[in-house]
């Protein structure tokens, strides 16, 4: 038993921390998430160079073939940097649900294209009324020929300003909430009939409403399939995010107690007060403690355990680093004080993306009561 | 025990009412939904609230009080909060207002009240320095007397809307020869004076609520001195024993909390409103129940003040209880609105967006974070009850 | 608008606290619940010649005709001496059905038996399976002459082992958790076909399981008023446990302050600790605010405010000090450190007593979603 | 990362578990079921254990020890907590044990050793002392040297089950004109000597785990000291490095949490089963996610001093983050049980009573408060790991 990385898995690690430390200061980053797109394109080379975009895909697909601890490095790594780059949303959304899908040509091209950079994604899977559902799907695709036409809304869907593909959930049959019914598509982010409204989130990402206005598009998967698939990318990418967060909070915890270390008040530092020392406490702990599950949880998928424990784990995992996010964020800006109001600092960068994450693929709350259900179901 | 009010109070709640329903409507009450008019809005509603009499209703009857008792300010602040009206601007009514009138001379009365009153001048507050924090004694903002003027050089932070200031009230250094709260005076500064730099300080809401303030030779004339030289310290402290009831916030957290179960019930997940679900209620139930006994805390605060005692012992947690729980419905409104509350909804209408309310979830959640920092933290606020309240 | 007491009312609150100072000092308490009884009948005796027995009861009956703020005052002073006496379950849980239930020549000289001492009564509404739920109830009644014969179990009947009468719920009609058919029966302590289990309980009352076999009992009320009448009690019974519960929060409070203003480790008192005062500022602040309740939740009575505003604000009450209750009583015994542990010092003790309150009638959890019911409906 | 086990651990596992199902079965196991029965069990069970050569398996082979590694130390207690077998006594085997073979003579080793292995002598600790809290070092019990004898005069508190002991080992006072740390000894006293007054402290669950130990005038023969004289606290201070990883007690709040599912499924109110009750479901996962991160947390541990490092920053949680929830097990469990939590159950059987775990869950609650006080309370062990952890 041992929570070492490998060797290959060290290096990894190592270069994104260099990049980071070299590349992406806060300076920096305010630069990139300032350009049109939100993100840096040379940047984005720059990690199909050094093989980041290729870790999840197979390697018969030319890819590293990386399980989920690479991922982890990476996104934690990428997470101490708040980097802005469209990882998640187009190499472990939109990848990651091409390479779940049957195997075509045009696949695996496509994946091809997502490896080397050339290819950008996005996952349409939101609606405006879905909040956390998957199931909640109202927009429709009918047969068309040999392939299908789509019509609806989607709403939110990262990376889409910059996608080439989007790949969209809707609904060849059933009523809205039905789990069956729901097939997953792939269109063409320029074809006729897609019409987008960009959008700037509080974590500075780029994302669209998408209006679908009889597009035309090709099915990735059957109507029994698609909502299955959805649920195993969601999966997967709540793990990511969640070791992004960890990386985050690490960050945060690390930047405050160097401030109460530093900053005095009333002739001492500030982190010579026992209450505020206390809490410093209780925010290592809950740092702590999220490493631990998400340790715990990359372990059971490595190790291939039972979909069920797997699942357990996720939620678990997602509901304490929702928490722990918030607590640690609001400590974060408190013991800043005012310093820790202001938008010069990084400070409530990192908080507000925490915050997002804490609300991408369902917050603490809602996870809770899932985890509820598997937990006391077994 | 006794907590029906008076007939004379009710005959007052009722032209409260009448007052709000015309006053606080047409045009103003729209124009306050419009992101960017907060000035516009605040300067017409307080010049309303000056022709009824009501801009300062606090203060003694000759420079314009209104002479209402704490149980009248209370009822006010009620009905105010339940339509929705906007408090007025501390700065000049609360803060700059009653220390003119306590220790300027008949001219500066003069002057200064009657447009203070009638929102004339907008003022902003001059007291925290860069790398002061709660720190007042250590200031370092420096006023030199040359001639009829006091030079000015140094600067003041968390200067809020001194983008939109005529006037400031400042506490600047006349003497470094003494003890820290000594040599501190009390002087107010035209912002249009030259030498003043105003830079903005965009907080984690990515808005533009405060500011820097730079001072570069900037020449004060010294009739704009308050009272003595090196008092200033004093003048500023009394300050802070006025207007003690309204800061624990209910009456604006009951309207916020009302609006947050409106909102639950028309926010759907997997087809359940999001008031059924037993995690929601549960969080806004704690925060409902812990607002009702609040309520409470300040009506005994306030049954004390009326009878001419202190504000008592348990105004101490009216500041601490009042901004967790503003915190805790804006957290609940933030999260309420699932992934539309991480939205910047720069010019898009809510129908194009398809979610009605999560941009302004995001703005009070993170601006709400200040409550806790601003007017002595929570962690000095602590402090203070520890040692005067529970004597330790 | 004001929150002081009336001069009676201070006279009365006066008369308890002088009592609790100069005849319930710990060691007397000890004393007291030592007893076979659980209480002092001398006490009790004195509770009546000072008119305390006769506070809720119309001066029609002999009472005192006291409201809901004159119990309030009664009940947080009784608190703050931990007495014993049942005045609870004696008075307000026997005496207040009793004077809410149909008049008659035998109530009315019961009620004066309650207000000159001689009587001492108990409710049986609970049984092993019911929890929290009043209309739980396997008990049955069936009609026998003029009267009743009772079959089934009650359970943890407070003063039972020293009640002349027991008031019991049974069931005339319907199923288990049916609302409908439930009555209220007066029986004698003492009748045929009686048998009572004691017990003590962690607050040091003598409670008892009953079963009663074929017992001979007169109906209080209707099939349709006996749940009702249950409620009604239960509300205000809520009210006094809290009022008792405030006393207990207070005095906690206080041996807690003064101890940490003494206690010296390392060389200075641990009140000096930054971590320890912030804590004591947050039960202070629990204090008081269950205080606030309190008096918002006895006003409301008093005014006669719509029943489901007094429900709300009983509800809401509950739960704080269910709550509060914890964190005080957990603050207390932490901070007392070792002696907190040991049953010798006083802490403990009030500490069981809060937690026994909060299980009383309904925890906080229990309570909480009952709220959450009627306040979000509203 | 890599949490398999390999062959050889996962052949331990088996032995382990078949050594389980013998030893913790029949008699010994009905009989922790009755009260009073605990030392008798603990006595039993250590014997079954020492039998086995497993009682000590941490010491150096050389003196009883199994040689273990910390995995197998980790999986021997997950495996002993699963099925309910009780950890064993303390003071003995994890406390004195291991000062005996680090700092005693031959002739200690030799008299003391075998007999702790096989439970033969039960020990109890004698440090803190009246008034003295967590403040070890100002420790006043006096050993004065008569002779072959000291001569031990004062008294020990919050003695474990000293009315059960054979030996107490115990900090006495050899020198008073030094620094505190300094001038104290480790000595071995028996239980039977003249002179020696046990007093029972009753604690909050009315029960009696702890004692009052009076010396007047006690004889103990010189070579019952350990070590040097006044080394004492060197001593006991290389005690605090044994038995780290086992402090979180995951293991048996892993068991616990089970049973109180069980519980939660089996108690209903209303006609519904209180493990569907929304605020039961949100506590008892509350609790659930943070045991699920600590069961984690205590194996970062491990595999860090299963590769010879030190326990690492993550240790200084295990006692904090375990007794916490140890602590909201038991308080659920006492909430779950509703009235019947306040019962105690004297001699009624759960038949009789018509519940079955109100009394254990009220014991159970009232002394885990104690599992934040001993050991290094809440406090001291956070100002501890913000001294040595965070660098404050």
């Amino acid at each position: 038993m041992n929570f070492d990385f490998s060797e290959e898995q060290q290096m990894l690690k190592d270069s994104v921390a260099r990049f980071v430390q070299d590349e992406y200061d806060f300076e920096a980053r305010n630069k990139v998430v300032a350009n049109e797109s939100g993100y840096s394109q040379e940047n984005w080379q720059k990690f199909a160079e050094l093989g980041w975009l290729s870790i999840p895909f197979a390697e018969a697909l030319g890819g590293f073939g990386g399980g989920a601890t690479d991922t982890m490095v990476v996104m934690e790594e990428l997470g101490k940097g708040l980097v802005a780059e469209p990882f998640a949303a187009s190499v472990l959304m939109f990848g990651g649900l091409l390479q779940a899908s049957a195997q075509n040509d045009e696949r695996d091209a496509l994946i091809g294209g997502v490896i080397d950079g050339s290819i950008q994604g996005a996952v349409a899977y939101a609606e405006a009324q879905s909040r956390f559902e998957l199931q909640d799907v109202l927009c429709r695709a009918e047969a068309d020929g040999e392939g299908y036409r789509l019509n609806g809304e989607k709403s939110l869907v990262l990376n889409a300003m910059s996608a080439d593909k989007i790949i969209v959930s809707a609904r060849v049959s059933g009523e809205q909430n039905d789990e069956q019914g729901i097939a997953l598509f792939l269109v063409d982010a320029k074809v006729e009939g897609i019409s987008k409204t960009a959008l700037r989130t509080m974590d500075a990402q780029l994302v669209a409403n998408l209006k679908l206005d009889n597009v035309a598009a090709t099915a990735l998967c059957g109507a029994g399939e698609g909502l299955g698939l959805l649920k195993q990318m969601r999966q997967q990418v709540i793990v990511a995010l969640s070791a992004e967060a960890l990386g985050i909070m690490e960050k945060l915890n690390a930047t405050t107690l160097e401030y109460c270390k530093t900053r005095k008040q009333f002739g001492v530092a500030i982190g010579s007060f026992q209450a505020l020392q206390h809490r410093m406490v209780d925010t290592f702990m809950a740092y702590e403690q999220c490493k631990s599950l998400l340790y715990r949880t990359v372990c059971s998928i490595e190790q291939g355990e039972d979909n069920n424990d797997i699942e357990k784990n996720v939620l678990a995992l997602k509901v304490m680093v929702g928490k722990a996010g918030k607590l640690i964020g609001g400590e974060a800006i408190q013991l800043h004080g005012g310093m820790g109001m202001t938008d010069e600092l990084d400070v409530g960068h990192y908080v507000r993306r925490l915050l997002t994450i804490n609300a991408a693929f369902g917050d603490a709350d809602y996870q809770q009561q899932r985890f509820a259900e598997v937990s006391l179901a077994s | 025990m006794d907590i029906n009010f008076s007939e004379a109070e009710l005959a007052f709640r009722d032209e409260v009412r009448a007052f709000l329903k015309e006053a606080w409507s047409g045009e103003l009450a729209e124009k306050a939904k419009q992101p960017g008019s907060y000035k516009e809005v605040q300067v017409g509603w307080e010049r309303k609230l000056n022709e009824k009499g009501w801009a300062a209703p606090l203060w003694p009857v000759e420079y314009g009080g209104a002479g209402w008792t704490p149980t009248q300010s209370y009822i006010y602040e009620s009905e105010r909060a339940a339509v929705g009206a906007p408090d007025v601007s501390p700065f000049g009514l609360k803060m700059v207002g009653p220390v003119i009138y306590s220790f300027g001379n008949d001219e500066q009365k003069q002057r200064f009240l009657p447009r203070i009153l009638n929102a004339d001048d907008w003022w902003c507050q001059g007291y925290s320095e860069p790398g002061a924090g709660s720190d007042l004694a250590s200031l370092k903002c420096k006023a030199e007397r040359d001639g009829d003027h006091y030079v000015i050089n140094g600067a003041k932070i968390w200067t809020t809307y001194a983008q939109h200031a005529d006037w400031m009230f400042c506490l600047v250094r006349t003497d470094s020869d003494c003890k820290p709260q000594q040599g501190i005076s009390f002087i107010l500064i035209d912002m249009n004076s030259p030498g003043i730099t105003v830079r903005p300080i965009v907080t984690i809401d990515s808005e533009h609520h405060l500011n820097e303030v730079i001072f570069d030779e900037v020449r004060v004339p010294v009739e704009n001195l308050i009272g003595e030289e090196n008092k200033g310290w004093t003048y500023a402290k009394s300050l802070l024993a006025h207007e003690r009831t309204a800061i624990a916030g209910v009456a604006d957290s009951k309207r916020h909390l009302s609006e947050l179960k409106k909102l639950a019930a028309a926010e759907v997940n997997g087809g359940r409103a999001m008031i059924d679900d037993p995690a929601f209620r549960q969080r806004i139930s704690d925060i409902e129940i812990e607002l009702m006994a609040l309520e409470y805390t300040e009506l005994r605060v306030l049954a004390s003040m009326s009878k001419g005692n202190g504000p008592g012992v348990e105004s101490s947690l009216l500041k601490l209880k009042g901004t967790e729980i503003q915190q805790s419905i804006q957290e609940l409104k933030l999260d309420l609105a699932g992934h539309f509350g991480a939205v910047v909804q720069d010019g898009i209408t809510a129908e194009e967006l398809g979610h009605g309310y999560g941009d302004a979830a995001r703005r009070g959640f993170m601006f709400s974070r200040a409550a806790t920092i601003y007017g002595g933290s929570d962690e000095v606020q602590k402090n203070i009850t520890a040692k005067f309240v529970l004597g330790l």
